[in-house]
């Protein structure tokens, strides 16, 4: 069965992962909310979602 | 159930307005005293305008006071440890949003304060106000000593830190940068707005007081030393604390997120704030005028292992007037956020 | 009894942020839908930042739309028209933000907003929404056209005198000052923060459009010219209309205070502010920042017969999402200050 959480890469916070996930399913981590992707299954493995990097120059 | 009868010495001042609003919408009590030697007789909304049409309470003198349920205590530093004689009896708690008895070392006062402690028994009798610090003993206390605005910042962004045993004895170092309504109602020559506009004034380089009670609460583990600075900027309402910490050991971001949700994420008043995009990264103060949310946020310099941890709040609410509600509502068995349910604007 | 199901069009602008936040406590009503196609599938906390921690609500795509009580529509001007077919039916009730359906004639789209209007025969199915002039009327329609921030404080203070005939039919001069958070989220050249700061700005001296919709609901007594400009401040929220008046007879200080507590002494939402001393006198924008209040006061000069009215407000608030909030009130028989209370900060 595959797991009902997977860690987010970014904070490590605990991810609750929807029933039958599919590969590059977008996700959001409640705790730092950086967009994820589910990159593997069985168990789920997340991995940042690619994101174009906005131009903040200060 | 009837409402909880709330008396406020020192209305007219900042913090006092700030309660008078708070208590407005507040489901258990209402304020029923505000003393003002100054204004009384006059309604409150000539002083806070924000209340006019809203309040019909007028001021009143302080010797009128008589005894109610719950007694805030809004005087200047300085003023309220010779007045405890005659306030304390007047109620079940009181709250002194006041310096005069937050440090639990009476020589500390001649130190940072100026002024031998006239009632240096009574010290021990008061708990720091910070809840995410101390809520078990405020809700059994019957005297809160709310802390101050730059040290609920600096304490709550490093307490973590300091707690683990990742921030050292010493070397930290942190700057807070401030509004001007930090400096109360009372006008000055520095206050005169030609001179106080546009600013971005270091105005305590060294030897702020917020620092005694920064070190008291952050001796976790041995007695530390803070570094503090302070800059005034062009703003009335909010600070930003941004604390440079230079681990004991090899840290990495995972490890502090984990410690700063452990420490926080039950928190109903402190947010992490971290972000990837969006103009709001880390703790912005313009984004917490008028609630009582004290945002907590952090960078780990790969290279050099220095961790800045920023914290922003709002001087007269998370760091006055609402953190008080919020001990208030302990001392008293209500809900934690009773009154103080205001998210915040933007854009501001 | 459940909660009204609310939906907001384009909610990741300000006035969408606003609905958002203001919904969060509104005991009969929440808001199930809130869209953005550019922020789909992202936290509305991510774009509003005082909502973080306090919705878990995301942005959705229109065309995800599903029927729901009530619709609040935040589309720029010129696309809510268009998009009138597919978003009507989608709600009992409607409340446009924008200014598609505020004018009665068609005529005055081509001339005011440089467009064609696509749905003229939907115009007279719109009430024009501001409570104090219609409130029965917002009461039993089921679309409300919410009225511009300038208008709103420019009818709000000419209203009585053009009522009373006190108002000539041409030759009052309005100036309006403004905050940048008028011109929306969107980003431009003129907001870029080193040119927009400390501007004190003459951006319309003529031609603004809130002049039609002004000019249509003082027209009391037969049609009327109203001479409005614009000038930008270095503000975020907040603006402040002053009216020059010149009676077309003699009048004293009693009686345009009767006829403005006549007019205004019972509504919630506007205060009569003329005093005497203190620092806020006269209405003043920042005192209203988070507020549905709009503030109202005058000066008579007596040498010159010259009626100078002021009305302040938050243009984001009753200059749009609180009175939009306070339209769906009366629309769907609520308490008019439901979810509308904050009583505003000071200092600020």
């Amino acid at each position: 069965m595959t797991a009902s959480y997977a860690p987010c890469p970014v904070c490590d916070a605990e991810v609750p992962v929807p029933p039958n996930p599919v590969l590059s399913e977008l996700l959001v981590c409640e705790s730092c909310s950086v967009a994820l992707e589910v990159r593997a299954l069985d168990p789920v493995v997340l991995d940042e979602a690619p994101q174009e990097e906005e131009d903040w120059g200060q | 159930m009837a409402k909880l009868r709330v008396g406020i010495v020192g209305a007219s001042g900042y913090t006092g307005g700030e309660l008078l609003r708070i208590f407005l919408h507040h489901p258990n009590a209402e304020v029923v005293q505000a003393t003002s030697e100054h204004h009384a007789g006059r309604g409150v909304g000539t002083v806070h305008p924000n209340l006019r049409g809203r309040s019909s309470l007028s001021f009143s003198r302080r010797d009128a006071l008589a005894p109610c349920d719950a007694l805030f205590l809004c005087l200047p530093h300085g003023e309220t440890a010779p007045a405890a004689e005659a306030l304390l009896p007047m109620a079940g708690r009181v709250l002194d949003l006041s310096a005069d008895f937050r440090l639990r070392d009476p020589a500390a006062y001649p130190r940072w304060y100026g002024f031998g402690h006239p009632r240096p028994d009574l010290l021990g009798r008061f708990v720091y106000g910070i809840p995410e610090l101390h809520r078990d003993q405020i809700r059994s206390s019957r005297m809160v000593a709310v802390a101050g605005c730059n040290a609920t910042a600096v304490i709550l962004a490093l307490h973590p830190l300091f707690a683990e045993g990742i921030a050292p004895s010493d070397g930290t170092v942190v700057e807070v940068k401030v509004g001007s309504s930090e400096g109360g109602a009372a006008f000055s020559v520095s206050s005169h707005h030609p001179e106080r506009a546009h600013c971005l004034r270091s105005y305590r380089p060294t030897g702020h007081r917020h620092q005694a009670e920064i070190e008291q609460e952050l001796a976790v583990r041995g007695p530390v030393r803070v570094h503090l600075s302070a800059t005034a900027v062009d703003e009335v309402r909010g600070l930003l604390a941004t604390a440079h910490v230079f681990p004991t050991r090899a840290v990495d971001e995972k490890e502090i997120w984990r410690l700063y949700r452990r420490a926080y994420g039950e928190e109903p008043f402190v947010r992490i704030v971290k972000g990837r995009d969006g103009n709001y990264r880390y703790p912005e103060p313009k984004v917490l005028w008028g609630t009582n949310t004290c945002e907590v946020g952090f960078e780990l310099d790969a290279a050099s292992g220095r961790l800045v941890v920023m914290a922003a709040l709002d001087n007269l609410v998370k760091g006055g007037a609402g953190q008080a509600v919020q001990c208030f509502n302990l001392m008293h068995g209500f809900p934690e956020a009773a009154g103080l349910e205001f998210p915040g604007l933007h854009p501001v």
